[in-house]
């Protein structure tokens, strides 16, 4: 007990940036009105240049090195008082439940863009694919958590019919093929009516294993299920991306993406690391789908425009290609951003795309440069 | 000339009209340095682009130990064991050292889905192997690289990125070695180190076939066992490296005199 | 009944195919000398149409003169503006990112269009609303080889047309040209010969972004109408033209205009649904990038090893 | 939301604590400016958190589509709303303050579900007058049931949205684009027309209104020679106008919004098509007829309810929306919202600040005046509107179709000599 206490002690700072950036999130999540906004902006702006003019980041990066347990409770606590304080603003879990799923999504799109070097300019098509399956199969009795994995699968099964074009095509010419795959889809769901043509289909709460996603959670709002579950789902996903990149496979896609023909020229096979990517990525892109699907309860095809594609892809850029660390802040930007924006009213869209402008002529590279791959905990310490 | 390495026969390759390489013939004895020289143009780097798989061949066939290899894409022709390094150099920059050596060996690394994921502490195990190999390699050629393992290519400098480059296409322990204008962008100082790393590459591996594209002749000099020089597509000299820098056609050739 | 109408399309196809290539040859310009994806391309060309709106208003308010005139001054207007904003923003916003990975230059002119689509949709007196555009051209009937063609159809066709080629002129014969051709090929060498590279790239992207305001005021012409989101599948349309025609190819750009326009033509005639006519002219452009990987016009830029 | 206040103050014990002299120093001089930057910090929290509350203002949402294609029927909605509150709050003999909360839906399903979650489950705001986009309300209605809040639709026109559940909050104030299209059809198969070639867009909106009123139009007699569904983004409708010209019809039917609305009618002159256009709600706006011009001219469209010029409430509507300066018109739905608006604010009046007693009180409206004529909630929540108004365009106004001179035969719909 004594030893925890010493050591909290010596984390003292890094404990601290991580709870107030928690609670100052939390507060964010909040706010309604402009004056708050403003007021709670220039507060965390102030206190993102104090903290960062002390160098406490560095702190917390070297926290998160050095004692990967300690570190990892310490934001799972963060964590856990967010969602206490928060436990009954069903928006703000609302809110934290989509920056999961979205993240998720760029997980997907980190594999294929970030690793891979594979456009994928169609990721809410493969978002909606995942979201549909689960709206036709939930309507069919079938069990919720095999449906969330249908629409993982029915999303890289879809992707599949694309495979040989992407392959074929590489830059700006594989983005056109995307482009195109993105925009055909949402009309090809509006003409037919037998996916609920234009006014989209409804889908029931999720229910798995008795556990019902529609009824309230110890006291709290009934989203903190779809939070937790969403929560669960994005740690998962993106262990398996970070594993991924640290292992063969993550080298294989980062020579292929740097250069194809001198990888060529060692004997790795192209396509179907690319195939592996792509398919990959889908299959996340399509879990996600299903789930964001079933905690909407209602999917139409106007969610999954080609615009919407760019917002997905727009995350990724502005976390920094390559980074599942970086995919994280950046969705909870864009995503919650404009909601946030929302008491300009009409006047939003045209400061958020001003602001994304702003940061990347700020930080040309994203928030967060992918870093040198580590295999294992310890790399290249001698 | 059954037995020999490497062995091309009437290798033709054409980019629309126009003929880079026409009718070559040449080949490889195990253990051999061969050059291969010629002036901007002639069709050195066309040549081992063609036997690699990048370029198709539009007439011709070759051989690896008396195996036709011919068409072969670049993967089966790397798996057969020839290796090159490039002219303008191809490592990934943004990678670290270690990262780019094993891009060299990948055909030696357990790709399965779930061993990388899931077993980490064999894959562990793998990696630290594989460490041990890399830096054993690498301080052949410079023993101040083993430092820099963990550091990003882009820090190096030219003569270590060659040297780099040579380790990647070496890692495989393959028969033939393919080496495009290795000097390219080096000191004098650092070209004679690199010719003693030749030396080395050479008494390490005895077996090891050698063709190197150059432009420094007392490289080709001074390396060599056999040279092959190169005008317009066409061979128009073959011989040691006295021969065939008295040949008048050879002067010709890289004068332009008529 | 359907060949009865087939001059109908005819024209219309080829309005379009003109319309529709001017965008794409934009898109290959900026590819051509900077390797990038300026995707507020289309709404480059609806404030040009604004633009010229804008223009026709004062005038008409303040001096009387001839429709020709008018058409000259609100045309030049609008192509200066976005001139000028086209350079500002290569400038501004493509240039620094020159350093990161090009996907990101891809997003803040992804942003741009958005904000230049918000500020005219608020900022432009009801600017949600479509706008009406002035009938400028002559609306009576000539016959040529038995086809009934409206007067101003052609005009816009032919000025289009002349556009285009006056830009391919500009290329290959002028210094400035040459100079934008030297880039392309190679930034460095171009560098190192003593070319003014950010002169040559502003001039690259006022060029494109003056020729999209023109096809911006053909569009309004043709239409008689404008709004600030017309932009956005314009804008699609044209990368989609560029890309398949192959980029950096300006007669590809053209080729992969008039393609678009033809797919959907003949999806609009063939299909039961209109509206699957775009589904169609998608699926045809998949299939035509998994035939030809670099566009129907090759990219002359050879990978060397 | 002041319960940070125990957070903080753990927090800053914690600081207390820390004052005692522990080993590791470097970082001390960091740590004191980060305890003083955390306490202002947490005092700003305080501010932040209990400023955003504001006690005596009773708060009513207004969803629409404020950013996009059709924002302007959006804004005008919000405008209308906006009118309501200002008015009622300028009106002495009510109890409470309003206080409006607009949100912006994009008219995009899963923003409005967004959005709404973001109402209904601020427990602050009573009541919304919610979406002008149907396939949002047909994705929302769910949200606003979960949360009970009551919910009046003040531009959506789908069937589905009050006739596809049995939810109490649910209420519509404007009709469906079932009544619209049936005196729609039966109006003009009356006036002698007897052809139709029909373009609607392939949102719900232009879908529906293409089955509803092919449905009215068999049963009067008339013969649809054809239908083109169109996507709501598209630019040129040459080629399924060149169609429609060899089809040679009577009327053209659209289904679909202003945007390609005025579109479509600028291009039929293009190719010289002789025939009426007859829209529906969706052209009801200024804006048609000033992206139209003169080609306007003739247009006939349907909207449920009386119109606001022809009755007294609604020539206030009309006359105070003038003297507030609002940047744009109502629009065709702005009457609508405003009258949705009245009856939040006198559900509110009469019941008092309590989600479940407005519900049960909108579910008893019956023959309540407004703006838009007498309002009465069937049990679906559904406006029986008993009257559909005709337009046509004179003289670059919509008049109402009894009181242009189309319906006197001074002018005539058919062009004689289109050129």
């Amino acid at each position: 007990m004594r030893n925890v206490i010493l050591r909290v002690k010596e984390r003292f700072v890094s404990i601290s940036v991580i709870f107030v950036t928690a609670i100052f999130l939390t507060v964010f999540l909040l706010v309604e009105d402009e004056l708050s906004f403003t007021v709670l902006m220039l507060v965390g702006g102030g206190l993102f240049y104090f903290v960062k003019r002390r160098d406490c980041f560095k702190e917390v990066i070297v926290f998160a090195r050095q004692s990967r347990y300690g570190f990892l409770i310490c934001i799972f606590l963060a964590l856990l008082t967010v969602l206490i304080i928060l436990r009954n603003e069903h928006f703000a879990l609302f809110m934290i439940a989509s920056v999961a799923l979205y993240s998720t999504v760029c997980f997907g799109l980190t594999i294929q863009l970030g690793y891979a070097g594979l456009t994928n300019f169609a990721g809410a098509a493969f978002f909606g694919v995942g979201g549909y399956a689960i709206a036709v199969l939930s309507s069919e009795n079938f069990p919720d958590i095999l449906s969330v994995l249908t629409g993982g699968f029915m999303a890289a099964l879809v992707g599949s019919v694309l495979i040989l074009p992407i392959l074929r095509t590489r830059g700006h010419y594989a983005a056109l093929v995307t482009i195109a795959f993105a925009l055909l889809f949402k009309t090809f769901l509006e003409l037919n009516d037998t996916l609920g043509g234009p006014q989209g289909l409804k889908i029931s709460s999720m229910n798995m294993f008795g556990w019902d996603f529609g009824k309230s959670f110890f006291g709290g709002s009934f989203y903190l299920n779809y939070v937790l579950f969403s929560l669960l789902v994005m740690v998962s996903i993106f262990t398996l991306t970070r594993l991924l990149e640290k292992s063969w496979i993550g080298l294989h896609w980062d020579a292929l993406r740097i250069d194809e023909i001198s990888s060529a020229s060692f004997g790795i096979n192209i396509s179907s690391w690319k195939i592996l990517a792509f398919t990959l990525g889908n299959f996340f892109i399509g879990l996600s789908g299903a789930l964001y699907a079933k905690m909407l309860g209602h999917i139409a095809p106007t969610n999954f425009t080609f615009g919407d594609s760019l917002i997905l892809i727009s995350i990724v850029i502005l976390g920094g290609i390559g980074n599942p660390w970086g995919v994280i802040p950046a969705a909870f930007l864009i995503i919650v951003l404009p909601e946030k924006l929302q008491f300009i009213q009409e006047y939003r869209l045209l400061l958020f795309a001003l602001l994304v402008i702003l940061v990347l002529l700020y930080r040309p590279d994203g928030l967060f440069k992918k870093a040198l791959r580590s295999f294992y905990r310890g790399w290249g310490k001698v | 000339m059954g037995n020999s390495l490497l062995n091309s026969q009437g290798l033709t390759v054409k980019f629309g009209g126009l003929t880079a390489l026409s009718d070559l013939n040449f080949s490889l004895e195990k253990g051999e340095l061969l050059g291969l020289i010629g002036p901007n143009g002639s069709g050195k780097t066309t040549c081992f682009n063609t036997i690699t798989g990048i370029y198709r061949q539009a007439a011709g066939t070759t051989s690896l130990l008396g195996k036709d290899i011919t068409g072969f894409t670049p993967q089966q022709i790397y798996k057969c064991g020839i290796t090159r390094t490039f002219q303008r150099l191809r490592l990934a920059v943004a990678l670290s050292v270690f990262d780019n050596l094993l891009i060299g060996d990948s055909s030696s690394l357990n790709t399965n889905l779930f061993f990388n994921l899931f077993q980490r502490s064999k894959l562990k195990q793998e990696i630290e192997k594989k460490i041990n190999k890399v830096k054993k390699i690498i301080s052949v050629f410079n023993p101040a690289l083993v430092d820099k393992l963990y550091e990003p290519v882009s820090k190096l400098s030219m003569i270590d990125r060659r040297r780099i480059e040579v380790c990647r296409a070496l890692i495989s322990d393959p028969k033939v070695l393919l080496l495009d204008e290795p000097s390219a962008g080096m000191t004098q100082e650092e070209t004679r180190d690199f010719m003693n790393d030749l030396h080395e590459i050479k008494t390490k591996s005895p077996d090891l076939g050698i063709i190197l594209i150059e432009h420094e002749m007392n490289v080709i000099e001074s390396v060599t066992d056999r040279c092959i020089v190169l005008s317009y597509g066409k061979k128009i000299s073959e011989g040691s490296f006295k021969d065939v820098s008295r040949n008048p056609s050879v002067r010709t050739a890289y004068l332009g005199e008529d | 009944m359907l060949l009865g109408s087939l001059d109908q399309y005819l024209i219309n196809g080829l309005v379009l195919g003109v319309i529709y290539a001017m965008v794409a040859v934009g898109f290959t310009l900026f590819f051509g000398v900077l390797n990038v994806i300026k995707f507020s391309h289309g709404d480059v060309l609806m404030a040009g149409a604004f633009a010229a709106l804008i223009a026709y208003i004062s005038l008409q308010n303040f001096v009387s003169i001839s429709i020709w005139m008018m058409v000259v001054i609100t045309t030049t207007f609008a192509f200066a503006a976005m001139a000028l904003f086209g350079a500002i923003v290569a400038r501004f916003l493509v240039l620094p990112l020159r350093g990161a990975p090009p996907l990101n230059t891809l997003l803040i002119t992804l942003m741009l269009g958005l904000a230049v689509r918000e500020a005219v949709r608020l900022f432009y007196p009801n600017g949600s609303n479509p706008k009406p555009f002035p009938k400028l051209l002559p609306d009576t009937d000539i016959f040529i080889f038995g086809l009934e063609i409206r007067h101003d159809s052609l005009i816009i066709i032919f000025g289009g047309l002349a556009a285009i080629c006056f830009l391919h002129l500009l290329i290959k014969k002028t210094r400035l040209g040459l100079s934008i051709q030297a880039v392309a090929q190679d930034s460095e060498t171009a560098r190192l010969m003593g070319i003014n590279f950010q002169k040559i790239v502003l001039g690259t992207f006022a060029l494109g972004s003056g020729l999209a305001a023109l096809a911006g005021v053909l569009n309004g012409l043709y239409y008689n109408e404008i709004n600030f989101s017309m932009g956005l599948l314009l804008g699609v349309v044209g990368f989609s033209s560029a890309v398949v025609g192959g980029l950096g190819s300006i007669l590809g750009a053209i080729i992969g205009g008039f393609l678009f326009a033809l797919l959907q033509t003949i999806g609009a005639i063939w299909f039961e649904v209109p509206a699957y006519k775009d589904v169609f002219a998608f699926v045809v452009i998949i299939a035509v990038m998994a035939w030809r990987p670099t566009g129907l016009l090759a990219e002359t830029k050879s990978d060397r090893v | 939301m002041c319960n940070f206040g125990s957070i903080d103050n753990k927090a800053r014990s914690a600081y207390a604590d820390r004052d005692s002299p522990v080993k590791m120093t470097p970082f001390v001089g960091g740590e004191n400016m980060l305890n003083r930057g955390f306490l202002i910090f947490s005092f700003c929290l305080l501010v932040v958190g209990c400023s955003s509350e504001d006690g005596s203002a009773v708060k009513i949402g207004f969803i629409g589509p404020l950013t996009g294609g059709v924002s302007a029927n959006g804004i005008g909605g919000r405008n209308s709303v906006d009118l309501a509150i200002k008015l009622a709050n300028a009106d002495v003999t009510k109890q409470y303050k309003y206080q409006l909360v607009a949100l912006d839906d994009e008219c995009k399903p899963n923003i409005g579900i967004q959005v709404a979650t973001k109402a209904a489950a601020d427990s602050s705001i009573l009541g919304a007058v919610a979406h002008y986009c149907s396939a949002v309300a047909v994705g929302t209605v769910d949200v606003f049931h979960k949360f009970a809040m009551p919910m009046i639709v003040w531009g959506a026109v789908l069937p589905k949205i009050t006739y596809g559940n049995d939810y109490p909050e649910v209420h519509r104030v404007n009709g469906t684009m079932i009544n619209q299209n049936d005196v729609a059809a039966k109006f003009m198969v009356d006036l002698g027309y007897k052809t139709w070639a029909i373009i609607h867009d392939t949102t719900d909106y232009g879908k529906g209104h293409d089955k509803y009123f092919t449905e009215s139009l068999e049963k009067y007699g008339g013969i649809v020679l054809g239908r083109f569904g169109v996507t709501a983004d598209q630019q040129d409708f040459n080629a399924e106008l060149t169609k429609i010209k060899a089809l040679e019809p009577d009327v053209i039917y659209f289904g679909g919004i202003t945007p390609i609305g005025v579109r479509v009618r600028t291009q039929m002159d293009r190719l010289n098509i002789p025939a009426i256009f007859q829209g529906t709600s969706g052209i009801i706006s200024d804006a048609y007829i000033e992206g139209a011009g003169t080609l306007a001219e003739g247009t006939l469209a349907f909207r449920e309810g009386d119109s606001a010029e022809r009755l007294p409430g609604g020539k206030m509507f009309l006359a105070e929306y003038d003297r507030n300066n609002y940047s744009s018109p109502p629009e065709a739905y702005g009457p609508f919202a405003f009258a949705a608006a009245n009856l939040l604010i006198d559900a509110i009046e009469s019941e008092g600040p309590d989600r479940k007693k407005i519900t049960s009180y909108l579910n008893k409206v019956r023959n309540y005046n407004s703006v838009i004529g007498k309002i009465t909630f069937d049990e679906n929540g559904q406006n029986m509107v008993p009257l559909i108004t005709r337009f046509v365009v004179q003289d670059g106004k919509w008049k109402i179709w009894e009181m242009s001179e189309y319906a006197d035969n001074i002018r005539s719909l058919n062009r004689q000599n289109p050129k």
